[in-house]
């Protein structure tokens, strides 16, 4: 064999070995785009029902999903959001084919049922909320049920204000009692607020109405006052005074990381918050890990902003069968157990009196004594007019 | 069957407005080399590329073999090619690069073996299979080009001015290689170059192309010796132009005014007394000799001045000055060593050596 | 005359075949549904109800209330600077890549890509936790008795860094693809030819790889005009861009009309920066080596 | 002396520059996979490791069906994608036809379009026009779409300086317009090709605004990341991402002791 025959077959084998890794490489590439689509492929045969949940993210405690599936023989699909526009925007635009149940707060089911994107619910269908707080239930709070009307549109789980948690060795005992706290020229640097349009616009228009005595007079509307609702004038003087403020934050938080680390570190002083935050703080200072108290004023002297958070079941769920098991998810999400677990992983209040099996401690730190206090706040509503809200925001937002 | 591997008839090719083939019909012999030789821009790479199958004749057919391929798409025409910028696969080797039309075919793995052995020494590139075009010379790359276009063995090679990249030395070794492959292999090459010297080296026949259309189709010698055109009389060889007028005719013969002188050609057709007529004499028909002398009988003659001689080892250019200033050049052995610049000389040619044509554009 | 070609091989067929699918797609997936978006950008919403009345009013809000166009010149601003920043700081890195990188040169551009895979949103809260106030680069400061560095937080400097960091990878792989097939070997003519670097650098390298450096531009320059998720969580109080409030009146707002607005006025802005990106190739002098050149 | 200075200061300051780009844009993300070994994600200082997240991930459904379905939408999308950008880019650069500077247009176009207006529009379409319900399939044409244009724009930046004469030279030689492609265009072309499908596959498995409109109640990463910002991002999230992470990182490592062991090449042909 000559030196080019070798050569030669040298060559041959490159070849070979080429395409050897080539096809390889080609084959591997089919099989994973096949294992990565499988679940696709199973999903739609899957014969067994599906539950598809438009919902807040820490209302999934893993535990109760997975035993309600075992139990019910169902798949529990859940997709979230993060505010009450998000979520409604969504099911506007054709949701009610995507999800069977659906959350939202405050006067928001009333406006879901209005646009026929949610049903009529049977109360008497979840038998656990027999054991609900009375503030959170008609006849006391008639927000879940039709304007003017005694039929359900929603069931209430959870609930929680949107008070102002304060850095007590930071901020003055006197200055902490009003919302102005927010606007003060002391604590310029140091506050820090949500990039919420509705809250921020809200809390100043509670503010404001106080400031200009338009809160406790005779409403355009002929309604007690709503936050929500605010005129030309009371929404222009809260440009004033978001525009104001804007000098004085430190910053906006989307996510909940942001104002434990700022409030944490005593970068921040203040923060309107869900009350989690401030259950925190209250648990680092009672394990000596934060040298000074925090405090959370739920109901400030012009008044508060406060939620309940419902179930709502989508227009688009038709079957009987369907139904059913959206009744039997509320309800089991409404029991004793899934309640402690919400409170206890996710931090938040549930409308279940479920105080038995508390602490004294955490009794007081999710104020379970003072479920009463719901009556006096403001709940989370849709704006009168998104328009001139939107307005009002970006106007600020640009200045 | 007939001895004709590729038959092209009527192709015409349009860009646009410009005509770049137009209506070419040729007969191309098997075991023929065939050149297709022009200037820059005379469509012979766009009808190489036609014959290829890469360009859609507007108008014509192109049979191979006897079999009509105009419909038929490049992989389709078992035709071999050897490109201008040798255009080798970066990505393979070289041995990857000349089996490659053997794969395309699907050849057994044995026959691609043996033939890239064969094709390798022929070539005189073996070894150098395992290494990627850009590790080669110019010549290795032209040879592997060379082989990669042989290697199965086409019904036609065509070749788009391979050489024009090589150094003149390599050149002149690939043309007479060149040839002889193709003697080896008797498969019929078409070669585009607007190198005379490469065509009329290599070539069997030559087709002189100039904007689309052949001037003149004929085997080297007659192209060289006897240009159907004063385009080819120009393009081919080293001539001397001289536009005068017809004096006179007689007996086949013209007699030609110019530049204050008379001499005699054939007579060229279509071009009547008085008529304007560009006469071509190649440098090396002339003969340069010191004044005096006596020219042979019947011989033309020129007076002038020896204004410079270029000395090319055998041969030398003689530049002379007529007295109105317009230089003539003579090729000749250099059997005039003690001329020198200055001296009077005179030229002189037989007629029949002459070529005149009617004069474009006069 | 001429026997026809079979359909299938004629260059008219092939650049149809391969071209129109594409042209399709878009068409089907993209330009329908756009039209919807134009439609609605003559509705009217009210209470997230659109109504279908036509009118110019949200034209007239965007383009002549001045909030919308402030942040639209906030967009083109940060764009402008963070794509330059991106340009500037690019060349050197994807040069360094196609030049240096030999046969590893692959995985340095992977490499580059590797952060994508982990999503924006945990990557920004990250980038936030590192250059916040008492961020990572704050408390190390702060551990040397430095004062903290004021420029990192919830300004409109922290949050061009976020979006640079998001998009400055796009930029080196362009820059890079376009330096892959270059012939270095040119500025070696040039430098024998007398060219100092710089100036083989400006003469030939840079107009051989316009066209890369121009995707690249544009790769970087459009996300970044459109970019909304980044001033969120970088850019503080009054760091707001466009794509942010386009997608407040969507997300919501509600306001869908002019949203729809805004989306089209978006599409304009990016319509004129790619003619204008356009004009400045001159394809003879960029090394092209397409077909009609 | 000076020349011999030059000679590698260059290149060592283009690699410091290089070095400190890798260490700009990896820093979150160690910063991401330090903190999944956290006990407290929001405040993970002093070091206090636990591996508690990783242990849930094991048993959290939502997040593992998160991962495939956000695998599945990148590599759907990465392949619809590559396929339309690599022939739109072919059709456009090779052949010389009337319809060129428009079919690049067109195919541009996606880019000038917001994602999130992508998003709503199909949205709106698929719903309004032709009452489709969002799933991942809708996701994943949207978000190709959009991939399509960058895929599109990352071949061009290789593609313009592509020999098409190669594609002229594998036709005489008896390729057809397949193998020409699989032959001799791909292996050539290939890095843009890589280019395009990796960024795309990036795109649309992190993308948030596009395929949140038409996934419908299909959860995928970004949608658990955002959906968990009200309430603090998840410690699962982190862990999550620390594994594609590790993944990744191991397939760095494999590339590189196959390139070192010569085994593979990736195109490198060595000078």
């Amino acid at each position: 064999m000559t030196t080019s025959d070798r050569k030669t077959l040298l060559a041959a084998k490159a070849f070979n070995r080429r395409t050897v890794l080539k096809s390889g490489a080609a084959a591997s590439a089919v099989g994973f785009t096949a294992k990565a689509t499988g679940p696709f492929v199973r999903d739609a045969h899957a014969a067994e029902l599906e539950l598809r949940v438009l919902m807040w993210a820490n209302y999934n405690v893993e535990s109760t999903v997975t035993a309600f599936e075992q139990q019910h023989g169902v798949r529990f699909a859940p997709t979230y959001f993060d505010g009450n526009s998000e979520a409604f925007n969504k099911m506007k635009a054709g949701g009610t084919q995507d999800f069977d149940l659906v959350q939202a707060d405050g006067h928001w089911p009333r406006t879901y049922h209005k646009q026929g994107l949610t049903q009529i619910v049977d109360p008497a269908k979840v038998p656990n909320l027999a054991n609900a707080y009375p503030a959170c239930v008609p006849p006391k709070y008639t927000l879940d049920q039709v304007e003017g009307g005694t039929d359900w549109v929603a069931i209430p789980n959870c609930w929680g204000g949107y008070g102002v948690t304060i850095n007590t060795s930071m901020v003055d005992a006197a200055d902490a009692e009003s919302i102005e706290v927010l606007y003060n020229e002391k604590y310029k640097g140091h506050i820090i607020t949500s990039a919420r349009f509705e809250e921020n616009i809200a809390e100043t228009g509670i503010l404001v109405a106080d400031r200009m005595g338009t809160r406790d007079a005779a409403r355009p509307d002929g309604k007690p006052f709503n936050p929500y609702v605010l005129t030309d004038e009371e929404l222009e003087e809260c440009k004033t005074w978001l525009i104001k403020q804007k000098g004085l934050l430190l910053t906006r938080y989307v996510e909940y990381d942001m104002v434990d680390r700022l409030m944490i570190s005593g970068q921040a002083w203040m923060s309107p918050e869900w009350g989690i935050t401030f259950r925190r703080l209250l648990a680092m200072h009672r394990n000596g890990e934060l040298d000074w108290q925090a405090r959370h004023v739920l109901k400030p002297t012009e008044g508060g902003l406060g939620w309940i958070d419902n179930w709502m079941i989508s227009s688009g769920v038709e079957d009987a069968e369907k139904r059913e098991i959206c009744y039997a998810w509320i309800n089991n999400f409404l029991s004793d157990e899934n309640m402690l677990k919400v409170l206890r992983e996710e931090g938040t209040s549930s409308v279940i009196d479920i105080r038995k099996h508390l602490t004294e401690i955490e009794i007081e730190d999710f104020l379970l004594n003072e479920t009463e206090q719901i009556s006096g706040l403001y709940m989370f509503d849709q704006p009168s007019s998104p328009e001139k809200w939107e307005r009002v925001w970006s106007e600020v937002e640009a200045a | 069957m007939t001895n004709v591997a590729v038959g092209l008839q009527g192709l015409t090719k349009r860009f646009g407005r410009t005509v770049a083939v137009d209506r070419v019909t040729l007969e191309i012999d098997q075991g023929e080399f065939f050149s297709l030789l022009g200037p820059s821009g005379s469509g012979k790479t766009t009808l190489l590329r036609i014959i290829a199958g890469l360009e859609d004749p507007d108008e014509g057919r192109i049979v191979i073999d006897g079999k009509d391929v105009t419909g038929l798409p490049p992989y389709a025409r078992k035709v071999g090619m050897v490109f201008q910028d040798f255009l080798l696969f970066p990505h393979m080797t070289v041995g990857e690069n000349i089996l490659f039309p053997l794969r395309m075919q699907g050849a057994p793995r044995a026959e691609r073996d043996e033939r890239l052995g064969w094709i390798v020494k022929l070539l005189h590139i073996d070894g150098l299979e395992e290494r990627f075009p850009h590790q080669l010379s110019g010549g290795q790359q032209q040879r592997v080009a060379l082989a990669r276009g042989l290697i199965s063995r086409p019904a036609l090679l065509l070749l788009d001015e391979p050489l024009a990249n090589l150094d003149r030395e390599l050149r002149k070794e690939m043309e007479v290689e060149v040839r002889r492959y193709q003697r080896e292999l008797g498969i019929p090459f078409v070669y585009v170059t607007h190198n005379q010297e490469e065509a009329l080296t290599m070539s069997d026949r030559i087709a002189v192309m100039r904007v689309g259309r052949f001037e003149q189709v004929a085997p080297k010698f007659e192209v060289y010796s006897d240009p159907a055109t004063a385009f080819v009389a120009s393009f081919v060889g080293h001539a001397n132009r001289m536009r005068g007028r017809v004096a006179a005719l007689e007996g086949g013969r013209a007699t030609i005014d110019w530049d204050g002188a008379r001499f005699a050609v054939p007579a060229p057709g279509g071009a009547g007394v008085g008529a304007a007529v560009d006469v071509f004499v190649k440098c090396e028909r002339l003969t340069v000799l010191p004044s005096g002398s006596a020219a042979p009988a019947g011989a033309n003659r020129l007076d002038g001045v020896l204004r410079d001689v270029i000395f090319k080892g055998q041969i030398a250019d003689y530049i002379v000055a007529r007295p109105s200033g317009v230089e003539i050049v003579v090729s000749e052995a250099a059997s005039l060593p003690r001329a020198k610049a200055g001296d009077t000389v005179l030229i002189t040619w037989a007629p029949d050596t002459g070529h005149g044509f009617p004069a474009e554009g006069a | 005359m001429a026997a026809p070609r079979r359909l299938f091989y004629r260059s008219e067929t092939r650049f149809l075949l391969l071209g129109l699918p594409g042209v399709m797609f878009v068409v089907f997936f993209l330009l329908f549904p756009i039209v919807s978006v134009i439609v609605f950008s003559f509705w009217r919403t009210e209470s997230y109800e659109i109504y279908a009345d036509w009118n110019l009013d949200n034209y007239r809000t965007v383009l002549f209330e001045g909030t919308y166009l402030t942040f639209l010149w906030r967009s083109i601003v940060t764009a402008v600077v963070v794509t330059a920043a991106c340009l500037v700081y690019a060349w050197p890195v994807a040069y360094f890549i196609a030049k240096y990188g030999g046969r590893y040169r692959l995985l340095l551009v992977l490499a580059l890509a590797a952060p994508f895979f982990t999503g924006a949103v945990l990557r920004l809260s990250a980038l936030q936790a590192i250059m916040g106030p008492i961020g990572v680069i704050n408390m190390a400061l702060g551990m040397f008795g430095l004062p903290a560095v004021e420029f990192l937080m919830f300004n409109k400097f922290a949050s061009g860094i976020g979006i640079a960091y998001l998009y400055l990878p796009f930029m080196v792989t362009a820059i890079y693809l376009s330096l892959l097939n270059f012939n270095f070997q040119l500025l070696n003519v040039a430098k024998v030819n007398g060219a100092r670097p710089w100036r083989a650098f400006l003469t030939v390298t840079w107009p051989l790889n316009w066209i890369g450096t121009a995707i690249g531009i544009t790769l970087v320059f459009i996300p970044c005009l459109a970019e909304s998720l980044t001033p969120t969580f970088l850019g503080g109080p009054s760091g707001k861009l466009y794509g942010s409030v386009l997608g407040l009146q969507f997300d919501q707002t509600g306001t869908w009309a002019l949203g729809s607005a805004m989306g089209v006025l978006l599409f304009a802005v990016c319509c004129v920066v790619i003619a204008v990106m356009w004009w400045t190739i001159d394809l003879r002098r960029t090394g092209f080596t397409g077909a009609g050149r | 002396m000076a020349r011999r200075v030059d000679r590698w200061l260059t290149p060592v300051a283009l690699g410091t520059m290089l070095g400190l780009l890798y260490v700009f844009l990896f820093a979150p993300v160690i910063y991401l996979v330090y903190t999944s070994f956290a006990r407290d994600t929001t405040w993970p200082f002093p070091w206090n490791p636990n591996v508690k997240a990783y242990l849930n991930l094991i048993n959290l459904r939502a997040y593992q069906e998160a991962l495939w379905n956000s695998l599945g939408i990148g590599l759907w999308t990465a392949l619809i994608s590559m396929a339309l950008s690599a022939m739109g880019s072919i059709a456009v650069l090779k052949y010389r036809h009337r319809w060129r500077g428009w079919f690049s247009i067109v195919l541009i176009s996606p880019m000038f379009v917001a994602e999130l207006l992508i998003g709503i529009s199909t949205l709106i379409f698929n719903r309004k026009v032709l009452g489709l319900p969002g799933n991942v399939g809708s996701a994943v044409i949207a978000n190709a779409v959009h991939g399509m244009s960058f895929g599109f724009l990352i071949m061009l930046a290789q593609l313009v300086r592509y020999d098409w004469r190669l594609d002229d030279a594998a036709m005489v030689f008896g390729a057809n317009p397949w193998r020409t492609f699989w032959h001799v265009t791909a292996p050539n072309i290939w890095p843009a090709m890589l280019g395009a499908f990796v960024i795309t596959f990036l795109l649309a498995f992190n993308n948030l605004e596009i395929s949140f409109y038409n996934l419908g109640a299909v959860p995928t990463l970004p949608s658990l990341a955002w959906g968990s910002l009200r309430y603090g991002l998840e410690a699962e999230l982190f862990a999550l991402a620390a594994l594609v992470n590790g993944v990744v990182f191991l397939a760095f490592v494999v590339i590189y002791v196959l390139m070192r062991l010569g085994i593979v090449r990736f195109g490198y042909r060595g000078i």
